[in-house]
């Protein structure tokens, strides 16, 4: 295991360290895992906390910041965060209008936010509401089963709904907005090769020269199946593809992503783009804004995902709002 | 107390046992995880155990000494695993009561309570791969053990058996819950991560209680 | 070798066709593989052009835009651009005050452009400027080499040069500030793994698990040696140190960039700049701007560098002054 | 013309082997770029000499000739290589002007010129290990060949020999100049990509007027 780390069970407090030294823009509580928007929320404004296992950064501590999120907690890489955490957070962030959890549907991330927000409100009484995002086509939606994986559509979610809070809409309003943000996104995901959990000291699957995982996620778990690996283009329609059978785009407006999985170079990134957008005009599906870079990755995969989102003029006007954090900043 | 109650000495050193077996077997969990998860078992189990027995100190009762673990591995481990455990060992505490020793009948109803803690948090159903597919058998063998007129120490021996049959039943199922649920098919083939810590969790008890 | 790409060598041409679909607000000019702003460059304002091979996404690419750099020319992957590239972003670009030539110290950079100024000057008549960027200290500078590579500083001298050319100065002013830059800034990289050329189809060296290589470049040229595989802490000091022994950055405010080679999560840079911000404030360095990301790259090499540049008032201010391009926005 | 002078159609028939030199072994000089430089020697020569060949037409002059080929060679390469072979013929052309064939005496004063337009634009001395040391040798000793009366063809073999030997001499040299040069010692003990491919170079200039 190659990495620029001093050891496995340091590298997210010893990380935190470099975020808090880089960015005194933010407060970060070492003791609590907590990254917070250096100024309090501003009364009225409903605050937005999300968290999840470290290891997808510039998710989520990288979208702190006016418009997008005023918290995040930090777990362990790959690990949900605890509920004293987003106890903590929750307690720091509240301004007295209420805290929505941005939550990923994994059954860690689920439970633990669920014990938070009971004890939050049980302790102190903050109103806390929560969505659960669930975006990942590649997953089986059943409910026998965990249902669908949140994966790229979080950050899509966090700086939409982020807008939303920012512009003074109550609890109910941004929670009903969250929800209709999650049931209009869909993802797919793709990787050529694992990641590599420091703890673990090895690549978390073993993949041949010549093949590629569709439908992973962001965790390093194996994808959904395994076949020959194939050129852009190919790869583009084993995306997409499954992305467009699942709900009609066409209708309206679209906000896509083109997210890198941390070990693929930009220059893959926007050549990946080029043949989804291909594909896309194609479809007939209409791209009204794009995002193309690492968002929402999975600590050196090299991989890429596609995250598509129907949107309307309320949705692109929320997106177009200023934004100001070390991950996505515009109109600031 | 009986010979045959089950002391706090016992139960401090079934977690103890409980926390050798899962930092010896770090690596081995990690790699079932990472098979059908996300290769964090191993050091989600021994940085939970790790940090319990460091916040042991000397509980006087055992709902204490439960409140403690639990509360430690909620706020310690994160990720599906430590809101389950956290739960299990809560519950115990709870049903146990300020007492200073179990018996075989309160550590079966402790036991019992903790799993369907387990359950009630996770949802899962026998049969999804899960740690509730190592726990269940696990509880039913120490009860007909229990019920059959054996000692705790034989009847966690029957419990740990159990155990192991309900992890190595694990293998050929496909995950309807937790992360391994994502792979599908491809989740077929493989030991449960969690059902395997929970067989560890058994052998301490047996272990403890011999 | 795996790659997001369709055909070794279509990555450039296809990369351009993804960051044309990606950026509505640029221009892209397939034939000639520039990358220009949207709308022509303001009557009196110098026009900054550079480029140089491809594989460094962001750089050039990404930094067009308000602020920055006003065309970039896209060479072949690590080959530098052609004279005619050069020649013809000199012409769009040029509003009739002059254009400052950006160039990174390589024989064949330095080459190329000094072809296209000679022939942009004779054909056009457009003053053309030029600054060569040379801050990589783990190359001996002498008059009898081809002297310091030009490295992450590129990134520093477009940003700080493009504030400078947007508020009015002329070619003479630009063309000093960019020197004065470069004759403050240093740089030294590292690398974990090799970058794989496309067209190469392997890792350009071998490196075993159990070593890295300690001042490499950007082009995936094997470092100046090869050590033990070592923490963070130490990796940091082997960057540092080199850097601090070169030039003296204890008599003012420094800005300092910890940037990603292409191949190493967001997470571990971090974790890096904590490590080189502990062992700057112990030299009695102060950080005033700091830096943390992918921004000059080298393809899929894990690994990093580290940047410190001397600033001032004057340089602060000029950090500070609003950038809008999709590699680094902010104040807009 | 004489027997002995080198019409267009040669000259052409030496681009066109050097095409087929530098496409055939694009792999061996990347590789050889890979390791002291950046592992695009042999795509660049390639696409270079493909497109050289492409733009070729019909020329009716030496010098319209070597300006097509220079002029195609900086416009398509890029690199250090791109200017440095550009300026090569460039000079070849200037030298020689609207001719349709060289003899002896042209040929070398062409050859010469464009190796004088090599070191002006990249001011490498002989021993920095660049395309340099082939090529100084390989034009020595094509004008003693030249000297002592013997023909083009035989002194184009003559220049053939001494570039592989300058080529052979770059191994043990530590790089002062190019991208090799950032190596600093580590760069003895492997062959310069650009002497490599002005070896090829050579040689295929031997094979046309063979
Ligand atoms: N809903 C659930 N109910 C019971 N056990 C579960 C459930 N989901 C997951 N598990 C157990 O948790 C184990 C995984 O734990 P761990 O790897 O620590 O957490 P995570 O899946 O969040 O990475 C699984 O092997 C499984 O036994
Ligand atoms: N200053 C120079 N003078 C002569 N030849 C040079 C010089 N710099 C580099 N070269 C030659 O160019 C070769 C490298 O060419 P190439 O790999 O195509 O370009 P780059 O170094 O830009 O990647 C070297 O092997 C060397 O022979
Ligand atoms: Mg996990
Ligand atoms: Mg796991
Ligand atoms: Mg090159
Ligand atoms: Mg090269």
């Amino acid at each position: 295991m190659k990495k620029l780390i001093n050891a496995p069970e340091a590298v997210l407090a010893e990380a935190l360290v470099g975020i808090a030294a880089a960015h005194p823009e933010l407060n970060v509580d070492h003791d609590n895992r907590i990254i917070y928007r250096g100024s309090p929320t501003r009364a009225g404004k409903v605050a937005l906390i999300s968290g999840g296992g470290s290891g997808h950064e510039p998710l989520h501590g990288g979208f702190v910041g006016l418009g997008m999120l005023d918290a995040a907690c930090a777990g362990e890489i790959f690990t949900s965060p605890t509920p004293d955490q987003m106890q903590e957070a929750t307690r720091v962030a509240d301004s007295g209008a209420g805290v929505l959890h941005i939550v990923k549907n994994y059954t860690g991330d689920v439970m633990n936010f669920e014990m938070a927000a009971e004890l939050a409100e049980a302790e102190t009484g903050v109103k806390v509401a929560s969505v659960v995002i669930n975006d990942d086509v590649a997953v089986e939606d059943s409910t026998w089963t965990a249902g669908r994986r949140g994966v790229g559509l979080t950050v899509l979610l966090e700086k939409i709904v982020g807008a939303a809070a920012e512009e003074g809409r109550d609890l109910e309003a941004v929670t009903a907005l969250a929800n209709r943000v999650n049931d209009n996104g869909r993802s797919m995901g793709m990787a050529l090769t694992s990641c590599t959990v420091p703890s673990a000291g090895k690549p978390t699957f073993d993949l041949p020269d010549d093949m590629m995982e569709i439908g992973v996620g962001i965790h390093g778990e194996p994808g959904r199946h395994r076949v020959a690996l194939a050129p852009a283009a190919s790869i583009a329609q084993q995306l997409v593809d499954p992305i467009l059978a699942d709900l009609d785009f066409t209708q309206g407006p679209v906000i896509a992503m083109l997210n890198g999985m941390g070990g693929s170079p930009l220059i893959e990134l926007y050549l990946m783009y080029g043949e989804v957008a291909k594909l896309l005009e194609k479809a007939g599906v209409t791209v009204a804004r794009s995002l193309v870079g690492n968002y929402i990755t999975s600590l050196d995969m090299a991989g890429c995902s596609v995250t598509l989102l129907r949107a309307d003029d309320e949705l692109l006007g929320l997106w177009d709002a200023p934004v100001n954090t070390s991950g996505l900043r515009w109109g600031v | 107390m009986t010979v045959a109650d089950v002391s706090l000495d016992r139960l401090v050193d079934w977690l103890t046992r409980f926390r050798a077996l899962v930092t010896e077997n770090q690596g081995y969990l990690t790699e079932l995880d990472s098979a059908i998860g996300d290769a964090d078992h191993g050091s989600n189990m021994a940085r939970g155990m790790n940090a319990v027995i460091d916040k042991l100190g000397e509980p006087q009762t055992v709902d204490a000494l439960f409140k403690t673990v639990g509360m430690t591995l909620v706020s310690s481990v994160g990720g599906a695993s430590g809101p389950l455990y956290g739960t299990f060992f809560l519950r115990i505490g709870t049903t146990a009561g300020a007492v200073d020793s179990l018996d075989g009948a309160t550590l079966s109803a402790g036991l019992r309570a903790g799993f369907e803690g387990v359950i009630s948090r996770g949802k899962a159903e026998p049969g999804d791969k899960t740690m509730v597919d190592a726990m269940g058998p696990a509880l039913d063998a120490l009860d007909a053990s229990l019920g059959s007129g054996s000692d705790p120490a034989a009847a966690a021996a029957a419990a740990f058996e159990a155990a192991q049959r309900g992890r190595d039943a694990t293998e050929p199922l496909v995950a309807r819950k937790g992360r391994a649920s994502y792979l599908g098919e491809r989740s077929a083939g493989h030991l449960d991560p969690g059902a395997t810590s929970t067989a560890f969790l058994f052998q301490a008890l047996a272990e403890a209680l011999a």
